[in-house]
């Protein structure tokens, strides 16, 4: 029961339980708060896996970026507790049934999957941003370039739908 | 290559073309312009002119696999584009302002569609089905002040961005499960005897992803309100260009990762095909919008098409591009007459045969290339579709179950054909002066290609063995 | 640590966001759940890049386990151009209905 | 005239022509013009019919064939014809009593619209063609031709009045009737040409073919035919349509329904006497048949009151006696019978025909009477007509029948009693006929009286003539006891009845035993006679009662009629009209419809799960995964 | 000539290109003559055909194109054995229907009688086809003309009656499309002339070589038996058959009626027998049992019948059952009636028709129970009538006779009970004829069919041809029987 173990089991925790109240609390400004202590939790997670850039990122992209512009759009159109629209309890029900269920076939798949696949933990170069970027720079790089038509395209997007006309 | 290229290059300028040129009218041109050099470029690549192979040099680093299969797909793509821009480019002006912009976002799904055509690891699979999808979000939402717009775009963006995680989780458990560590989807070491776990479920995640970009049961739910509410011009782009590439996706996929332990996981594909056929070409009988009606035929044709992805083997090559000519050309074609009228009712059909008899005439070789009557390309497809399937053994009475859906197809496809023909005219719902000379010759040709590949279906599939 | 834990972790993570798509109706908390999955699958992919770097393929090739972390790169890069374009049609949507109930508009149906 | 066998095609060939012209040229035809040519083709063929006789007279017979009919390798049909003694003696009854006819009804059709009379006489001249094919044919199919072809043509001759509904549907009815008899005959033709492969005559009844048939299927086809035999010929139970097909034209019925179509079946049976010989179940079943049919008949003619349905009656009893005499083997008797009957009946019809003629188409006897004194020679020829059918000698009627009788008597008396029974109420009715029309005072209605005249020419002509052969028609076949040699027909007809005359048994009777039952049937019809001339020669309407009982049966023809409207017609039509209304309309159809009704009725179930609610699409998704998975990780394939 | 253009392809092409030049005519005269004439023609070439039947002019009656390649498919039609005979009833027919039914006018004349000559194309082909693919084709090419000419042109309820035609017959063709492609996998590979190579083969030939154990012909042969069942029909597929003739317009009936359902008759006896010989006589019993259930069945309907056009849908139904049981009785001779009742039965239905459609067009009803007398006013129409109802009902000396005698013997060897329960049909047919004469035609005239008159001249030629050709075949058949002898002999060798 080493450090790592105790951290992992910490932060799991406190994934699982903050993104449960990311979906049952009621405001949408709560909502996301909790969604970020999540995305830190995770990243928490990236850097017991020893992806010290990805968890950077994610904090930075994630965390500070997007979740912003959530909160951003949120308070723009001032949403709050009374703005959520009413339940529909038996719908919600079967949803829990239904989205539980189908965790509960997917774990036991795994279940039966025997102790050989060990996980290295704070060790390897993988993760290092030096490696990474040397890779995205050089066999990477076709990707990284076609990404720029999916930033155009989500541009030219935001601008179609969004602008006033 | 050239093609993604080209069609992100395009793209662009499209994007300034909104910036720079005022008049409305003038982008459609370069629009056709370009899809005419794409098309070209990609005839090049595919040395069909024996000028010797012309292309841009990229290092890829293998993650394009480019062939004559994946060439003549694409080749198919850009010509049914070309086909769609010459009928419906008219119609697109009238969408909004940003005419420059929605030819930009087709480009870029064109893109999207060159990569998915090509790809050679689960990345660029990922990558250029979202680059596919996103500009489709937008497009469907064009029409800003129509609320059925809004709803379409909402619902597709919700449940597109569902299955994009879905699919991711299945990339990641096959990564997984693959012992190297590798995203290259020939390069999936699956062992002897049944799948590991991780594999199985990537798989299945796979599976259900693809047949959602592919609109097959039971994933299909966006489709009809999606095609129903986007605008007719841009429902007849998704539903003809991206859902055909969606399948090419899906097919290159399989046979290349999973094909050698099909027998593993084609209950799951007999299953989809099943609901398919049985749910689109069921509830495509009640439909009274013809709109609406082809959302849903277009779920019945998909269930066809999943009979190449039950089949992988040469039958089912030819067959899919068969396919994606067959049912693009007559769809766009179909839609590109809707277009033109002002109520999507079948009733709005009544009559056509009287007033406008050549684009009655028309639409009826493409109804029935979709019913898949002799002569027709639908036809040819659907019979290679057959073949393709009836080569597995053990599993026939699939291929009954299947045609005798085809038979029910007819049931919704002649109710237009019986309106246009054997029922009298309201009032005039096709307005002259927007049903220009150029148009009527262009739907002309694409009905009689549709008569010439139902004839001769090897200048298609010919392609493919070039 | 067993990979299965992490398997464990982030499907539960991915049920939870599916969960969250299935019982609420306001459209950004919806699209907040898909952020959700997506990150449950992040967390996946490095747990398993991990899982091959200490795999004995990785001593032949010190960046093996990389590829696994720039798709996550790529995943996050996709998240955010979705989130662009989606909290544009939100956007547009409230503007015309001012409502983000994902069932308030119920025009397309049967 | 040696080569007349040579053109022996003319003789059917004459009557088409005659039909052809008459037919085609109705509109253009003056009446005495059509009826000019249709009797003039009828006697051409007459005498070519009579120098045929002499040819196979003189010993030569012979067979033509002119052209396949078909010809495969399994069956091979020739248009053949076969002149021989049998079919000679038909063509001269045919063509003889034919012309005659003809003559007649020139004159008796007279009142009919020139179309509608060059369209009588048409039909007259095809019928008398395809009767000559029956009877000429080389084949059991060229009869079968001609066997159609007089159905056809009686149907059309019924139906001659079409406007009448109940004339049609006696028309309808006879046609049906003859085609269950024709159903029986092809079946029986199947039978044959499955085990012979042929249908000519020739090889038929060669050693060779006959050796192939088993007993079970001499008597299976034997008896099929003879199925068909009754529907042509009236016999039980396809008897009912001859006494309405009395709605014809009254020489249509002398010519077809008495003197020569109904005897088609005898000269079947008599054609494929060697296959009845070798099979004495089927006799035994013609002989029966032929008996009651012949009694209940004469019963029935008893109490009947239209002139011509006595006559009716009494040809389904003469011809009952005819299928005793072919059932008893008495070949020659019966085909005598056929001859002599020819005559009479003829006579009978016509001579009824003068009758209504004159009563301005009256035909219920009980308003005759007394027309002695206005028509003279149809009198006198209707007496001759009487007796010789009441079979007085030395009237043709005594030999032919007293023939029959000794056969049958010699087979089994219990047949010749009843025979004599039946021969005692011919007398009696034909009697009761001849006295309530011609004795007694006239009750008819005065306008009907001054009306009244003796006949044409054109009708006492052929009356004559068939009254004289009537007389002395019988003579050709006197019995030997009586003259030696004296019967020639015997002596004419011995080739084609040798071959069962070979295998039939033989009994000698002593000429004791016939001179006595000879006797007794004469006596015994002789009183009868006297009886009924006496008992109506003063017949007043007021003292016929109500009948009752037994004579009400009779009166309405043992409910025959009724019996098969019962049991045949009536579940027939409903049941047609279940599978019309039920099977079809509901069944078949419905479950066609109902197809097409649940594909609709799905289509408007399924669009519910279209609720057009992202939440719901998403949990649908989501069970559709867990389906997935479910088959993929827990179903093993 | 056999070089330059075979006999098959000009019976094809002239009726395909007078079709598509009649859609651009815009006069109905026009149109008319052009479609009559270039039936004409096609008679023309179908009559010469006879005189080249022999074997050393096969290459006049053969061509064979490759189409598709790696299918191992090829355009591949000839004439042969009943093939001719149908071509020759299809050709004979068109001319006579176009006669008689030339004084009717069309709106839109031009695509009706394009879309006939289409259909006419389309029959030939079905019956010149030697490739499996090809043969398909035809085969749902001559149905959708005549579904159009249906719903066209057809009767107030023509559009249900006709889809429902349509679906019935496309879901056979359909599942006959699977039974090919499954035969299609089992023939072995061919060698096309030009020396590529094909996996497997679509031609005639091998589908008669391809390699199928019993339990695949077995219900390999329900697929295909279904599709011709119902194009024939046979009970209990047959309920399509009466509406669509109710409601058709009558120049498509005589279509429908006379060739089409031949179409199914030539399907057993190409496509059907020599493919399945381990199938057949397993279940000939079945099928001849169906089909003479059908017989009785559907003349007992006929009896019951008020509606004119019904009536003579019914007893079509009843002839064509006994026809379909004799091909199953498998003998010379029954087959060689089917060879011949194929072509009498089309010529004297389509008499029926011609009168049936005169009386209609004249007084505008069609029902027994309204009709009545018409003897008196129209006379000659009557006679011909008569003739061909006896036709009709297999009198002898008329063409129907000759078959109808043929194969009643041929099941008669095949089995006694199945004969004497078929032959009961003789005497129905006889009765639901004899009515619909007496009540159409005797009687007295009503105030509907007071005023009706006799047949015109075009009428009276179409009419007179029928009745020629019923007494031409019925007193010398022999060589129609000739006709058939080939086809005959190389089923019997199967």
């Amino acid at each position: 029961m080493g450090i790592t173990t105790i951290s992992f089991i910490l932060l799991s925790l406190m994934a699982v339980a903050s993104s449960v109240m990311m979906i049952t609390s009621k405001s949408p400004v709560n909502s996301i708060l909790w969604l970020i202590v999540v995305f830190f939790a995770i990243s928490g997670h990236y850097i017991l896996l020893n992806a010290q850039f990805l968890a950077i990122v994610n904090i930075i992209v994630y965390a500070g970026a997007i979740m912003v512009l959530f909160l951003f759009v949120v308070m723009l159109m001032n949403l709050n507790a009374e703005s959520e629209p009413a339940k529909n309890h038996r719908l919600q029900f079967i949803g829990v049934i239904s989205g539980g269920s189908l965790l509960l076939v997917l774990l036991s798949a795994f279940m039966t999957v025997k102790n050989d696949h060990p996980v290295m933990l704070a060790g390897g170069n993988a993760g290092l941003i030096k490696t990474l970027g040397k890779v995205l720079f050089t066999d990477y790089v076709l990707p990284f370039e076609i990404s720029s038509v999916l930033f155009l395209s989500a541009m030219v997007g935001a601008v179609v739908i969004g602008k006033k006309d | 290559m050239n093609a993604i290229l080209l069609s992100g290059i395009w793209g662009v300028l499209m994007m300034f073309s909104g910036v720079f040129i005022k008049s409305k009218t003038t982008p459609k041109y370069l629009a056709i312009l370009g899809i005419l050099i794409l098309f070209i470029a990609n005839a090049c690549e595919l040395d069909a002119f024996n000028l010797g192979v012309m292309q841009f040099s990229i290092d890829t680093k293998e993650m394009l696999n480019i062939n004559s299969f994946n060439l003549s797909f694409l080749a198919i793509v850009f010509a049914c584009t070309l086909l769609y821009f010459l009928l419906s480019a008219r119609d697109v002006e009238k969408v909004g302002e940003h005419v420059g912009e929605y030819f930009a976002l087709i480009f870029f799904v064109l893109c999207g569609v060159s990569i998915v055509a090509t790809y050679n690891t689960l990345l660029l699979l990922f990558l250029g089905i979202e680059i596919m999808s996103i500009p489709l979000y937008i497009l469907t939402g064009s029409d800003k002040r129509n609320l059925k717009s809004n709803e379409a775009s909402l619902k597709y963006f919700l449940m597109g961005a569902f299955s994009t995680g879905i699919l991711l989780m299945g990339i990641a458990f096959i990564y997984g499960g693959n012992p190297n560590g590798s995203f290259f989807i020939n390069n999936i070491q699956l062992g002897e005897g049944p799948m590991p776990a991780m594999i199985a479920v990537g798989l299945v995640f796979m599976i259900i992803a693809l047949s959602f970009k592919v609109s097959a049961a039971p994933f299909h739910f966006w489709t009809p309100d999606v095609y129903d509410g986007a605008p007719t011009v841009f429902t007849s782009f998704m539903s003809t260009i991206v859902k055909v590439a969606g399948f090419f996706a899906f097919v290159r996929l399989f046979e290349n990762s999973f094909g050698r332990v099909q027998g593993q996981w084609i209950n799951l594909i007999v299953f989809i095909t099943v609901l398919t056929l049985f749910i689109g070409n069921i509830t495509a009988v009640f439909q009274q919008s013809v709109k609406r009606m082809l959302a849903y035929s277009s779920i019945a044709q998909a269930g066809f098409m999943m009979l190449a992805v039950f089949a992988l083997n040469d039958r089912a090559r030819e067959g899919l591009l068969l396919y994606s000519a067959a049912y693009s050309i007559a769809t766009i074609g179909i839609f590109a007459v809707l277009i033109k009228m002002k109520d999507y009712t079948i009733e709005g059909f009544n009559g056509l045969g009287k007033t406008n008899p050549l684009l009655a005439l028309c639409t009826t070789i493409f109804l029935l290339s979709l019913t898949g009557i002799p002569l027709t390309a639908g036809f040819q497809s659907k019979f290679f579709m057959l073949m393709a399937a009836a080569e597995v053994t053990g599993k026939f009475w699939l291929i009954i179950v299947a045609v005798i859906f085809a038979a029910i197809s007819a049931y919704y496809y002649f109710r237009v054909i019986q309106a246009m023909y054997f029922k009298e005219a309201i009032e005039n719902n096709i307005e002259e002066n927007e049903v220009s000379t150029s148009f009527k010759i262009v739907l002309a040709i694409a009905a009689f290609l549709i008569i010439a590949i139902g004839i001769y279906p090897e200048f298609v599939v010919g392609w493919m063995y070039h | 640590m067993d990979i299965k834990y992490y398997i464990a972790l982030s499907l539960t993570l991915f049920s939870i966001g599916i969960v969250g798509v299935l019982t609420r109706r306001n459209a950004i908390i919806v699209f907040m759940c898909v952020e959700l999955m997506l990150n449950a699958v992040n967390l996946l992919l490095v747990a398993f890049s991990n899982m091959h770097a200490a795999s004995t393929a990785a001593k032949a090739l010190p960046t093996f386990a990389s590829d696994a972390q720039i798709f996550v790169f790529f995943i996050m890069i996709v998240a955010a151009a979705e989130v662009s374009v989606g909290l544009a049609i939100i956007v547009m949507l409230y503007r015309n209905t001012h409502s983000i109930d994902v069932n308030f508009l119920n025009r397309l149906k049967n | 005239m040696n080569n007349v066998l040579q053109i022996v095609w003319l003789i059917p060939f004459l009557p088409l022509v005659g039909f052809l012209i008459t037919g085609l040229f109705r509109n253009n035809l003056s009446k005495s013009l059509s009826g000019f040519i249709a009797s003039a083709t009828i006697f051409g063929s007459f005498a070519l019919s009579i120098f045929v006789f002499l040819q196979v007279k003189s010993g030569n017979t012979h067979v033509a064939h002119y052209f396949n009919l078909l010809n495969i390798d399994s069956l091979k049909v020739g248009f053949d014809f076969k002149i021989d003694q049998l079919s000679t003696l038909f063509l001269l009854i045919i063509t003889g009593v034919g012309f005659l006819i003809h003559v007649y009804s020139t004159s008796y059709m007279h009142d009919e619209p020139s179309k509608d009379f060059a369209k009588y006489f048409s039909y007259l001249n095809l019928f008398v063609f395809s009767m000559l094919l029956l009877v000429m044919g080389g084949n059991y199919v060229i009869m079968f031709f001609g066997w159609e072809g007089v159905g056809l043509c009686s149907y059309l001759l019924i139906g001659y009045w079409f406007k009448n509904n109940d004339y049609t549907n006696a028309a309808k009815k006879a046609f049906i009737m003859n085609r269950i008899g024709d159903l029986g005959f092809l079946l029986g033709l199947f039978w044959l040409i499955s085990k012979v492969g042929t249908v000519s005559y020739d090889e038929v009844f060669s050693a060779a073919s006959l050796a192939k048939l088993t007993t079970t299927d001499i008597t299976g086809i034997t008896a099929l035919f003879f199925v068909g035999a009754c529907g042509k010929s009236a016999q039980i139970p396809l008897y009912t349509w001859l006494p309405d097909a009395m709605a014809g034209p009254t020489p249509v019925s002398a010519l077809i329904h008495a003197a020569t179509m109904v005897t088609a079946g005898i000269y079947m049976i008599a054609r494929s006497n060697i296959l009845y010989t070798m099979a004495p179940a089927t006799q035994n079943v013609v002989a029966i048949v032929g008996l009651t049919t012949a009694i209940v008949a004469a019963t029935i003619a008893i109490k009947q009151n239209d002139i011509k349905k006595v006559l009716a009656y009494s040809t389904v009893s003469q011809l009952g006696y005819m299928f005793l005499g072919l059932g008893v083997g008495a070949y020659t008797g019966a085909v005598f019978h056929v001859m002599t009957h020819a005559f009479f009946k003829a006579l009978l019809f016509l001579g009824a025909g003068s009758v209504i003629h004159a009563m301005s188409g009256e035909q219920d006897m009980r308003n005759m009477g007394g027309l002695k004194k206005y028509m003279s020679i149809t009198n006198i020829t209707f007496l001759l007509g009487c007796i010789a059918i009441a079979g007085m000698p030395p009237f043709s009627g005594f030999f032919s029948k007293d023939e029959i009788l000794a056969a049958a008597f010699s087979k089994n008396p219990i047949l010749w009693g009843v025979g004599v029974l039946g021969a005692m109420m011919t007398a009696f009715y034909m009697f009761r006929l001849y006295a309530m029309t011609f004795l007694g005072k006239f009750r008819g209605t005065h306008e009907q009286e001054h009306h009244l005249h003796e006949s044409p020419k054109a009708i006492t002509f052929p009356l004559i003539v068939l009254a004289i052969l009537a007389v002395v028609g019988g003579w050709i076949g006197i019995p030997e006891i009586f003259l030696h040699g004296g019967h020639q027909l015997e002596a004419f007809l011995k080739p084609v009845f040798a071959q069962s005359n070979a295998i039939a048994v033989k009994h000698e009777m002593s000429h004791s035993t016939e001179f006595l039952i000879m006797g007794v049937s004469v006596v015994a019809a002789l009183a009868s006679l006297l009886f009924g001339l006496k008992k109506f020669s003063t017949y007043k309407k007021e003292d016929d009662v109500a009948a009752s009982g037994l004579g009400k049966v009779l009166e309405n023809k043992w409910y025959f009629d009724e019996l098969y409207n019962t049991i045949i017609t009536q579940p027939l039509k409903s049941l047609s009209l279940f599978f019309n209304n039920i099977i079809e309309k509901k069944g078949i159809d419905g479950l066609v419809n109902g197809t097409g009704k649940f594909v609709n009725y799905g289509s408007r179930q399924l669009r519910w799960l279209q609720s057009g609610q992202v939440g719901a699409y998403v949990l649908l998704m989501v069970i559709g995964m867990l389906l997935l998975f479910i088959i993929q990780l827990f179903i093993k394939n | 000539m056999g070089t330059f253009i075979t006999f098959p392809e000009l019976l094809l092409w002239l009726p395909m290109f007078a079709g598509i030049f009649c859609f651009f005519i815009k006069s109905e005269t026009l149109a008319k003559n052009i479609a009559l004439l270039s039936s004409l023609l096609v008679l023309g070439v179908a009559l010469t055909t006879l005189c080249y039947t022999d074997a050393k002019y096969a290459s006049y009656n053969a061509v064979n194109y490759i189409w598709l390649r790696n299918l191992g498919s090829s355009f591949y039609i000839s004439l042969d054995g009943a093939g001719r005979i149908l071509t020759l009833l299809t050709a004979v027919s068109f001319p006579i229907i176009f006669i008689a039914t030339y004084k009717n006018s069309y709106k839109n004349a031009g695509a009706f009688f394009g879309l006939m000559m289409l259909a006419q194309c389309g029959l030939m082909g079905v019956f010149v086809a030697k490739d499996a693919l090809v043969f398909y084709f035809f085969w749902e090419l001559a149905l959708i003309p005549v579904y159009f000419l249906c719903s066209q042109w057809g009767g107030e309820k023509r559009i249900q009656a006709t889809f429902k035609f349509f679906v019935y017959t496309f879901v056979g063709s359909l599942l006959m499309l699977t039974g090919i492609i499954y035969v299609y996998l089992h023939t072995s590979p061919r060698l096309f002339e030009d020396g590529t190579q094909a996996l497997h083969s679509f031609g005639l030939q091998s589908f008669y070589n391809a390699t199928l154990t019993a339990g695949q012909q077995g219900w390999l042969f329900w697929l295909f038996f279904i599709a011709f069942a119902i194009k024939m029909p046979v009970f209990p597929f047959h309920t399509w058959q009466p509406d669509a003739y109710d409601q058709s317009p009558t120049p498509v009936t005589m279509v429908l009626s006379g060739i089409m359902v031949k179409m199914g008759l030539f399907g057993v006896i190409k496509w059907l027998i020599p493919i399945f010989p381990l199938a057949v006589p397993k279940f000939a019993n079945a099928v001849m049992i169906l089909s003479i259930i059908g017989i009785i069945y559907a003349s007992c309907i006929a009896m019951v019948q008020d509606n004119l056009k019904k009536l003579v849908a019914y007893s079509s139904i009843a002839h064509i059952g006994l026809m379909c049981a004799a091909i199953f009785a498998m003998n010379e001779i029954s087959l060689q009636g089917i060879m011949i009742q194929m072509f009498s039965h089309g010529i004297n239905i389509i008499g029926l028709w011609i009168v049936i459609e005169m009386i209609e067009k004249q007084t505008g009803v069609k029902n027994l129970s309204q009709l009545g007398g018409v003897a008196h006013k129209a006379p000659v129409l009557t006679i011909m009538l008569v003739i061909i109802a006896f036709a009709n009902i297999a009198l002898p000396l008329t063409n129907a006779f000759v078959g109808e005698f043929m194969m009643f013997a041929g099941i008669y060897k095949h089995n006694i009970w199945m004969a004497a329960v078929a032959g009961l049909s003789i005497i129905l047919a006889a009765v639901y004829t004899l009515n619909m004469i007496q009540k159409v035609f005797y009687g007295n005239t009503n105030s509907i069919t007071e005023n009706i008159t006799d047949i015109s001249l075009n009428e009276k030629l179409g009419l007179g041809l029928i009745v020629i050709m019923i007494f031409a075949f019925g007193v010398y058949p022999q060589p129609m029987i000739d006709l058939a002898k080939e086809a005959v002999v190389s089923l019997m060798v199967k």
